[in-house]
């Protein structure tokens, strides 16, 4: 345990009493090679005997999933836009996104404009194995647990379905499983990786988009990528949840995106709740001899 | 299990005394999580296989165990695919062990309204009857202007894409040497 | 950029096409919320409540034995103990495996305000339910006749101690989440829910305490009322965007009738004093209060969760606040 | 590519971080497009125009590979005086036949080659018995000997021929055809030009959509040209990429389940074409042919002997007497519509469903109502085994169960875990699979159920000595199950006395002392080893990882790559080395196995009068072919024409801004009420084309019965622009239905942007696009949108225009039951009357 326990940069599996713990692995999913294809989705599904999720067409795109679930452990975004990607910081000028849901509004319906900005986003979204990690900071029985890889793990055989660490995640990945009762999410194949394999979605990307290894060396290569991509005029490239300095301590699963976080439902500037844990416990204890002292008042205070 | 062992077993107690005093790793681990391993590396048996789907020939890796399909996975030997598997090839162990499988003969008569059982046996003499009394029905010897024809058109097939070399090859062989010809695949489509 | 409802529903009119007016415009994935919203239902908005009712009556009853008023005591443990229950059966109900409620005690975290607040409630749980059960002293054999009134009364002290904890750590578990206005509420909900424990203790002793016994249990209503109020205003008006969920729909009607079920206890508790019954009112009505603020509050975050907006502008107006300050875009603070 | 065959995407993906550049030319933005440098959306149907624009800019520019198309194809070649081309004939070739609306493709011939032309009728047999497939390992016959001008210069030479037959193909016909600006147009030409020579190859792919075309043979000889005059094709990072679409649809082509072919790509004997075995096997080899089909005999022979073993004597022509023969056309199509007359009596399905993967569902459906029998062999109860009891057709009372005879056997199959085999993927690779456990129940094999079957049938037919029985009781026909690998065998052909395996096709032998069941698998069982078995793991081996499975033919992993080298033998370049002459030790040499013979050196020169492999020169890099050139110019063989030209599809919304010929004036349809083809009409007014999801499988047997795959595209939908949603009030995620004359369907919309509008012939052309695994089997069921579809087949190889259709589409779900058939009847009545 060191001092950056609940908040800052930190190498998660000693802190946790690995003591000697493997190098800590992690992904790295590339969105700029990703071609929707959802092998992901499936590989995960077969190796980990996730249950199905639905038969719903959600009109999102190809995306019938919606998003991270109890029973989608990998979830591939489609994003469907029109006009260059805008880095204004705030997003208060973003150019025009498409929902899927046109509107009899949007720009440029001439035919005789041709269209040549059209983009097709795709991107394969997944636990993000923070360092520091709300879900499993909350877990109050001790079934997340941080793993000797650096990993955050829902222990099945622990979980009593108490729902904490759902809205304890900055990520809104972590789910109920509604028949089932307990939490579920990516393991990052724990059994696989404990056996010197590759995760199941890494092992299936077609394109190698999902690339699974070594914390450190993916945020390496993860560097040259966005570098050479810049190279290549893809000026848009950028890293998310790669920052050790980050508000969840650096994510052992992270991305190289083409737009803004939050066009692919990500937290533009996520924060481990647990970081202001001691503030307010201090809250409460302040709160608490409130309430001591209100109750010493009123029983010994004068009649009012 | 002893109450010493129980209570060392409690991951409150390896707080207190072990390296994880917040409780949120090592002292945390159930007994079940600490013996995990992935499935393939206890298999019966793995076979080496093609991706049956599409046309790229991704090579698979099958593991059985007890006679059962547990697992699928792209064969990181194969030059073609290096590993990889599309979402179909994916999930082709869902496509092999499928409760939804046929896995007995089904038989509709004539003006039937449902399924009905058949034996598997029963089946295939009825097949082979058939097939021979189509044949009979619709043979022709020889053309109007006297040439050999040597067939029937009172049966076709259609199929092949999705099966083996070896397979295709009986099937060619033993309709054309009953004389159909109307023998068709996907190649055509 | 926002349009509104995300996704049309079936046969929707061409009207439901029609955007909103969006409050700020922002980005986001078909408007699918990205913090997921608890799952909790109902069950742990009323424990806020039975919990807090817990911590209350236990302050109650010790302040009453410790002054001598014994309808006090005996309503303070009694209530303790019944809300004690009824706080874990709420508890164990909402959770998605019941069977596995021990594995609670597997571990103690003090990262997990829950875990903390099982080990409390346990704790609070054996000391309630001993002085409670000691008010049946009397009606009990020889031994236990006699060996009881000192365990009830230590376990009625013991449980006192451990009230504010057992009143505030639900502040701190809803706080401790990423639901954007929970999270940015931290330093006034343990306030709200203090004082929230405190008016509805004070409610317990106006229900059951004569006029003659109940004048700490008025005092303790104004002051917990107080609490409740200053803090649920705080929380209303000082965080931005995120006060709005507080403010609107479910949560606020549940927030608004809380503040004025209080007011109209608060009244009460002070002008009634005289009568029994307008007393007993306004102890009901300060139960009520505490009920429907826990209730809203809990509305309050889960709404803020079910809207991207509440956790992409807040946290793009911090990132935009960085970069003015010249501050690196990440600012590695260390706890 | 990306959207149907991820897989093998990934060298696209590679090669575009290595610097290639990537562009996507489709009628639909899809997967493919979302990581391409360029999208290029075009009008469905309208691909030869595109390509032949590209044709005209290389030509135009001067940009071919000017030393690689004068050694390795027939640019020089020159062509009969009496050639006339569509420029002069408004759209059409010499020699066409009104009557037949076939081409005497006498004319076509080089010059001095004329009297080499066809017997009367032979085109029309060609065209019904889809000859064109034959051409799938060899090129037709011709003659060698043929008088060039290598200087390119000669009015009359091929290059010069294509030059003018492409005149008219501008960058502005192109974006008046194609709907493709010009801007980008000529933006692709100079990447594609720019990106071939001595230094760099361009690869062109394409999914066997381009063959879905009442022109698509064409289209694939286009892509086929530009390649060629570009110097792309035997090279690596070259050629033009057929992506199939089934695990071994190239294995069933090469051992067809084909009406026209035997292994091989041996024809089908045509009761007139081929009445003796002479004639058959000369029309094979062409006596005075030169290259490797000049053997012909050898493989037709051992085949015969693999087929008929002992009883195959030289006195009774091998047993050719036993083949039955062709009269015309009885492919798939034909079939069905015998069904529906009640010509057909018994059917077998074999892992296909053509009630969801066939066009015009409906006919499909129908004839199957009407058979005496079916027979079903699939893992799952797909729509083909319950059309009788819950198809489109019982919903509309044409189908009553309890009024329809067919009698239907579901027989389960196996799954390709539970057998051994080779499947043949697209590259022409056999890999050998391993059976990892038995079947489960009555689940049995296709190897299992026909050798029990022929088994059955020879145990009740024995001792007759009717002559139609004797082919089959004289069948080699073991009484024990074979094993993969025992067919196998058979299939690489061995020694009839010592029984030992041939090393490949060239030690086959004419005079029945060989046996061969597929010449051109030949050498897959070299030296007694299961070559298609081999694994060696590709990280231990080079790029071209030649111990990795077995490619037909005689391992050669890419075709003609004696082209890799120049006429002298040297690389074109070191960066591009590939396969080239080594001197000093006498041979070809490099990474792959040279397609060339071994220690032929580039000089060579054949003899007067030489035939067969002799013939071959040293730089005929395309020994296939009968003159050893890649054909810009193909003077037989092919239908519908010696050059690519555009038509517009069968079923168009405009009319032919290029020719006066509306649609290829050769393409096959049925002439009759059940199978009609939309006429060009307002009330048509859209074009649809169909394609494959990546979550799903053709028809979906093996895709909508899986909950992972069905839960990622879990309902049938259309895609429009937002242009024609506004159009027609079409409601994202809402309903509607699509009309053709042939059926109307219904789908959820899906308004999108990777739709848009195209500016054709001055005015807007909206396109839809489809998916088409739907059905009514399975988890999640939708209608077909195959039922759309009509039948309008390519003259050359008679495979269906599924990729290029007219239709309507509105708001709302389809009418059910009976109004449905008064829906589309009242729209058939309309486009008839023209009051769209």
């Amino acid at each position: 345990m060191t001092g950056n326990s609940l908040y800052g940069p930190l190498d998660p599996a000693p802190d946790a009493g690995w003591t000697d713990a493997p190098p800590r692995m992690g992904f790295f999913t590339d969105t700029s090679v990703c071609i929707g294809c959802k092998a992901c989705e499936v590989a995960c599904k077969e190796w980990n005997l996730v249950p199905d999720d639905g038969f719903d067409l959600l009109g999102t795109s190809y995306d019938n999933t919606g998003g991270l679930s109890a029973n989608s452990w990998r979830h591939v975004a489609f994003i469907e836009q029109r006009g260059a990607p805008h880095g204004d910081v705030l997003g208060a000028a973003a150019g025009p996104q498409f929902l899927g849901m046109p509107g009899r509004d949007l720009p440029g319906r001439d035919p005789d404009a041709p269209r040549t900005d059209f983009r097709w986003l795709m991107m394969s979204n997944v636990c993000k194995h923070c360092t520091h990690a709300g879900c499993l900071d909350v877990c109050p029985t001790g079934s997340l647990f941080r793993t000797e890889f650096g990993t955050v793990v829902v222990q099945e055989d622990i979980c009593n379905g108490c729902g904490y660490c759902i809205p304890a995640c900055p990520y809104g990945v972590i789910d109920q499983r509604g028949d089932d009762g307990r939490a579920w999410k990516c393991t990052l194949c724990y059994d696989r990786i404990g056996d010197g394999l590759s995760p199941a979605c890494a092992t299936a990307c077609p394109t190698q988009s999902i690339q699974y290894g070594e914390l450190s060396q993916l945020r390496e290569r993860a560097a040259d990528r966005v570098a050479h991509l810049h190279g290549q005029g893809v000026g848009e490239a950028r890293l998310y949840g790669h920052d050790p300095s980050d508000g969840v301590g650096g994510d052992g699963a992270f991305f190289l995106l083409l737009d803004e976080p939050e066009v692919y439902g990500l937290p533009p500037d996520p924060i481990v709740p647990t970081r202001d844990l001691p503030a307010m416990w201090r809250r409460a204890g302040l709160a608490g001899l409130a309430m001591a002292a209100a109750v010493v008042v009123s029983f010994l205070g004068g009649r009012p | 299990m002893g109450v010493r062992t129980w209570i060392e077993g409690w991951p409150v107690y390896r707080q207190l005394t072990g390296t994880d005093p917040l409780g949120r790793g090592a002292a945390a681990q159930s007994a079940r999580s600490k013996g995990l391993s992935a499935r393939t590396g206890t298999v019966d048996s793995m076979a080496r296989s093609v991706c049956p789907y599409c046309a790229v020939g991704c090579g698979q890796r099958i593991f059985v165990t007890d006679g059962k399909v547990v697992q699928i996975e792209g064969d990181p030997d194969s030059p073609i695919s290096r590993g990889r598997l599309c979402p179909k090839g994916s999930a082709s162990k869902s496509l092999v062990t499928s409760d939804r499988r046929q896995t007995r003969v089904r038989y509709r008569r004539p003006f039937g309204t449902g399924w009905e059982d058949l034996d598997l046996d029963t089946a295939m003499d009825m097949i082979a009857d058939r097939v021979l009394q189509a044949r009979d029905a619709t043979w022709e010897d020889r053309d109007s202007g006297g040439r050999p024809l040597n067939r029937t058109l009172g049966i076709a097939s259609l199929g092949g894409a999705t099966l083996d070399n070896e397979e295709n090859y009986l099937i060619k062989k033993l309709f054309t040497a009953l004389g159909a010809i109307q023998i068709e695949n996907q190649a055509r489509i | 950029m926002s349009r509104g409802s995300p996704r049309g529903g079936r046969g929707r009119g061409r009207g439901g096409d029609r955007p909103m007016v969006p409050p700020a415009e922002f980005r986001s994935y078909y408007g699918r919320p990205i913090v997921r919203p608890p799952v909790w239902h109902h069950d742990i908005a009323a424990y806020l409540f039975t919990g807090g009712l817990a911590a209350g009556s236990a302050l109650l009853a010790a302040g009453g034995d410790a002054t001598g008023r014994p309808a006090l005591r005996r309503a303070g443990r009694v209530t303790a103990l019944g809300a004690l229950v009824a706080s874990t059966y709420f508890l164990i109900n909402d959770l998605g495996r019941p069977a596995r409620f021990h594995h609670m005690l597997r571990v103690a975290k003090p990262t997990s305000p829950m875990s903390m607040g099982t080990w409390i409630l346990s704790a609070f749980g054996a000391a309630a339910g001993v002085s409670a059960v000691a008010e049946a002293a009397p009606l009990l054999p020889g031994p236990l006749r006699r060996l009881l009134p000192p365990l009830g009364t230590a376990g009625q002290y013991g449980a006192a101690v451990l009230a504010p904890a057992l009143a505030t750590y639900t502040a701190v578990l809803l706080a401790d989440t990423a639901t954007p206005s929970w999270h940015a509420a931290y330093p006034e909900l343990p306030l709200i829910f203090g004082g929230s424990a405190l008016a509805s203790g004070a409610g317990v002793g106006l229900i059951a305490a004569p006029p003659s016994e109940a004048g700490p249990a008025r005092r303790m209503a104004v002051l917990g009322a107080a609490f409740e109020l200053y803090g649920a205003h705080r929380v209303e008006t000082t965080k931005g965007i995120l006060s709005e969920p507080y403010t609107r729909g479910r949560a606020g009607r549940w927030l608004r009738a809380g503040r004025a079920l209080t007011v109209l206890g608060v009244a009460g508790a002070v002008l009634g004093r005289r009568s029994r019954v307008v007393s007993a009112l306004s102890g009901a009505s300060l139960l009520a209060a505490s009920l429907a603020t826990r209730f809203g509050v809990f509305d309050g975050g889960v709404a803020s969760a079910a809207d991207p907006k509440y956790t992409v502008i807040p946290q793009r107006e911090r990132l935009a606040r960085r970069a003015e300050d010249g501050q690196p875009v990440r600012d590695p603070r260390a706890t | 590519m990306a959207e149907a065959h991820p897989v093998g995407f990934q060298y696209v993906v590679e090669a575009k971080n290595r610097g290639a550049r990537v562009i996507h030319v489709d009628p639909r933005f899809t997967r493919t497009s979302a990581l391409a440098h360029t999208y290029v959306p075009m009008r469905a149907g309208a691909d030869i125009a595109f390509l032949g624009g590209v044709i005209n800019y290389i030509l135009a520019n001067e940009k071919d590979f000017r030393e690689y198309v004068v050694a390795y194809t027939n640019a020089s070649m020159i062509v009969g005086e009496d050639f006339q081309d569509t420029e002069d004939l408004d759209g059409l070739f010499s020699g066409f036949d009104p009557d037949l609306r076939v081409y005497d493709q006498s004319t076509w011939q080089y010059a001095g080659q004329g009297d080499v032309g066809q017997p009367e009728g032979a085109a029309h047999a060609d065209r019904e018995t889809a000859s064109g497939l034959e051409q799938e390992s060899h090129g037709p016959p011709v003659p060698a000997d043929v008088p060039r001008d290598p200087t390119l210069q000669h009015p009359r030479c091929v290059y010069q021929i294509l030059r003018r037959h492409y005149a008219r193909y501008t960058p502005e016909v192109v974006e008046r055809v194609c709907g493709v600006p010009r801007d980008q147009f000529l933006e692709v030409c100079a990447a594609w030009t720019a990106n071939s020579g001595r230094e760099r190859t361009t690869a062109l792919v394409y999914s066997v959509g381009w063959t879905q075309h009442s022109v698509g043979v064409q289209y694939i000889r286009a892509g086929a040209i530009i390649q060629l005059l570009l110097g792309n094709m035997g090279r690596p990072g070259g050629g033009v990429m057929a992506l199939r679409g089934h695990a071994s649809i190239q294995g069933s082509t090469d051992i067809p389940t084909l009406f026209n072919l035997l292994p091989g790509y041996l024809p089908m004997p045509h009761h007139r074409q081929h009445e003796t075995f002479r004639q058959w096997v000369d029309a094979i080899r062409h006596p005075e042919q030169q290259g490797f089909w000049a053997n012909a005999e050898a493989y037709a022979v051992s085949l015969l002997k693999a087929y008929w073993g002992d009883a195959a004597r030289p006195e009774n022509d091998w047993g050719y007497g036993w083949l039955p023969r062709l009269t015309g056309d009885h492919g798939t199509y034909q079939q069905v519509l015998d069904m529906i007359d009640g010509r057909i009596k018994g059917y077998f399905l074999l892992g296909q469903n053509p009630a969801v993967g066939s066009a015009h569902g409906k006919a499909q459906r129908l004839g199957m109502a009407n058979l005496d029998w079916l027979v079903v062999r699939d893992l799952f109860e797909i729509e083909s085994a319950t059309f009788w009891k819950d198809g489109p057709e019982v919903a509309t009372g044409e189908i009553v169960p309890e009024r329809c005879r067919t009698e239907v056997f579901l027989m389960p199959a196996a799954s390709h875990a539970e057998k051994e085999g080779t499947f043949t993927q697209t590259q022409r690779l056999l890999q050998w699979r391993e059976k990892a456990l038995d079947p489960p129940g009555d689940c049995r094999s296709e190897l299992w159920f026909f050798h029990h079957l022929g088994r059955l049938v020879r145990e009740r037919l024995a001792g007759s000595t009717r002559p139609r029985d004797q082919g089959i009781l004289n069948l080699t026909w073991p009484d024990e199950e074979p094993s993969g690998e025992d067919v196998l065998r058979e299939i690489n052909g061995f020694d009839v006395v010592t029984g030992e395996p041939v090393p490949n096709f060239t030690a086959l032998k004419a005079d029945g002392s060989t046996a061969c069941g597929c010449w051109i698998y030949s050498g897959v069982f070299q030296d007694g080893v299961n070559q298609a078995a081999r694994r060696k793991p590709g990280s231990e081996q080079d790029w071209v990882a030649r111990e990795w499975g077995w490619a037909w033919p005689s391992d050669r992993r890419t075709l003609y790559n004696r082209a890799s080298a120049d006429p002298e033998g040297r690389p074109w370049s070191e960066r591009k080395k590939y396969v080239w002459w080594d001197p000093d030790a006498g041979e070809w040499t490099g990474y792959d196995v040279p397609d060339f013979e071994k220690n032929k050196p580039p000089g060579y020169r054949p003899p007067d009068g030489a035939t067969g492999v002799e013939a071959i020169s040293g730089d005929d890099a395309f020994i296939m072919q009968g003159d050893g050139k890649g054909w810009l110019y193909a003077p037989s063989g092919l239908i519908d024409g010696p050059l690519p030209a555009h038509y517009e599809p069968a079923e168009s919304t405009v009319r032919n801004p290029l020719y006066g010929r509306q649609a290829n004036p050769t393409h096959k349809v049925y002439d009759r009420a059940d199978s009609p083809i939309n006429p060009r009409s307002a009330v048509y007014p859209y074009v649809f084309t169909t394609s494959r999801l990546t979550e799903h499988h053709t028809a979906g047997g093996m895709s909508r019965q899986l909950a992972y795959l069905s839960e990622l595209q879990p309902e049938m939908f259309v895609e429009v622009s937002p242009e024609l949603a506004t159009e027609r009030g079409l409601e994202h995620r809402g309903w509607a239905h699509i009309v053709t004359t042939r059926a109307a369907i219904e789908a959820r919309v899906m308004v999108t942007d990777r739709l848009r509008p195209l500016r054709v012939d001055g005015r807007v052309v909206h396109q839809i696009w489809l998916p088409y695994h739907w059905g009514g089997q399975g988890l999640v069921t939708g209608d077909s949108a195959n039922d759309l579809i009509g039948i309008a087949l390519d003259p050359n190889v008679l495979i269906q225009e599924s990729k290029a259709g007219t239709c309507d589409i509105r708001p709302g779900r389809r009418p059910t039951g009976g109004d449905l058939l008064a829906y589309v009847e009242q729209y058939r009545r309309r486009a008839e009357n023209n009051d769209g």
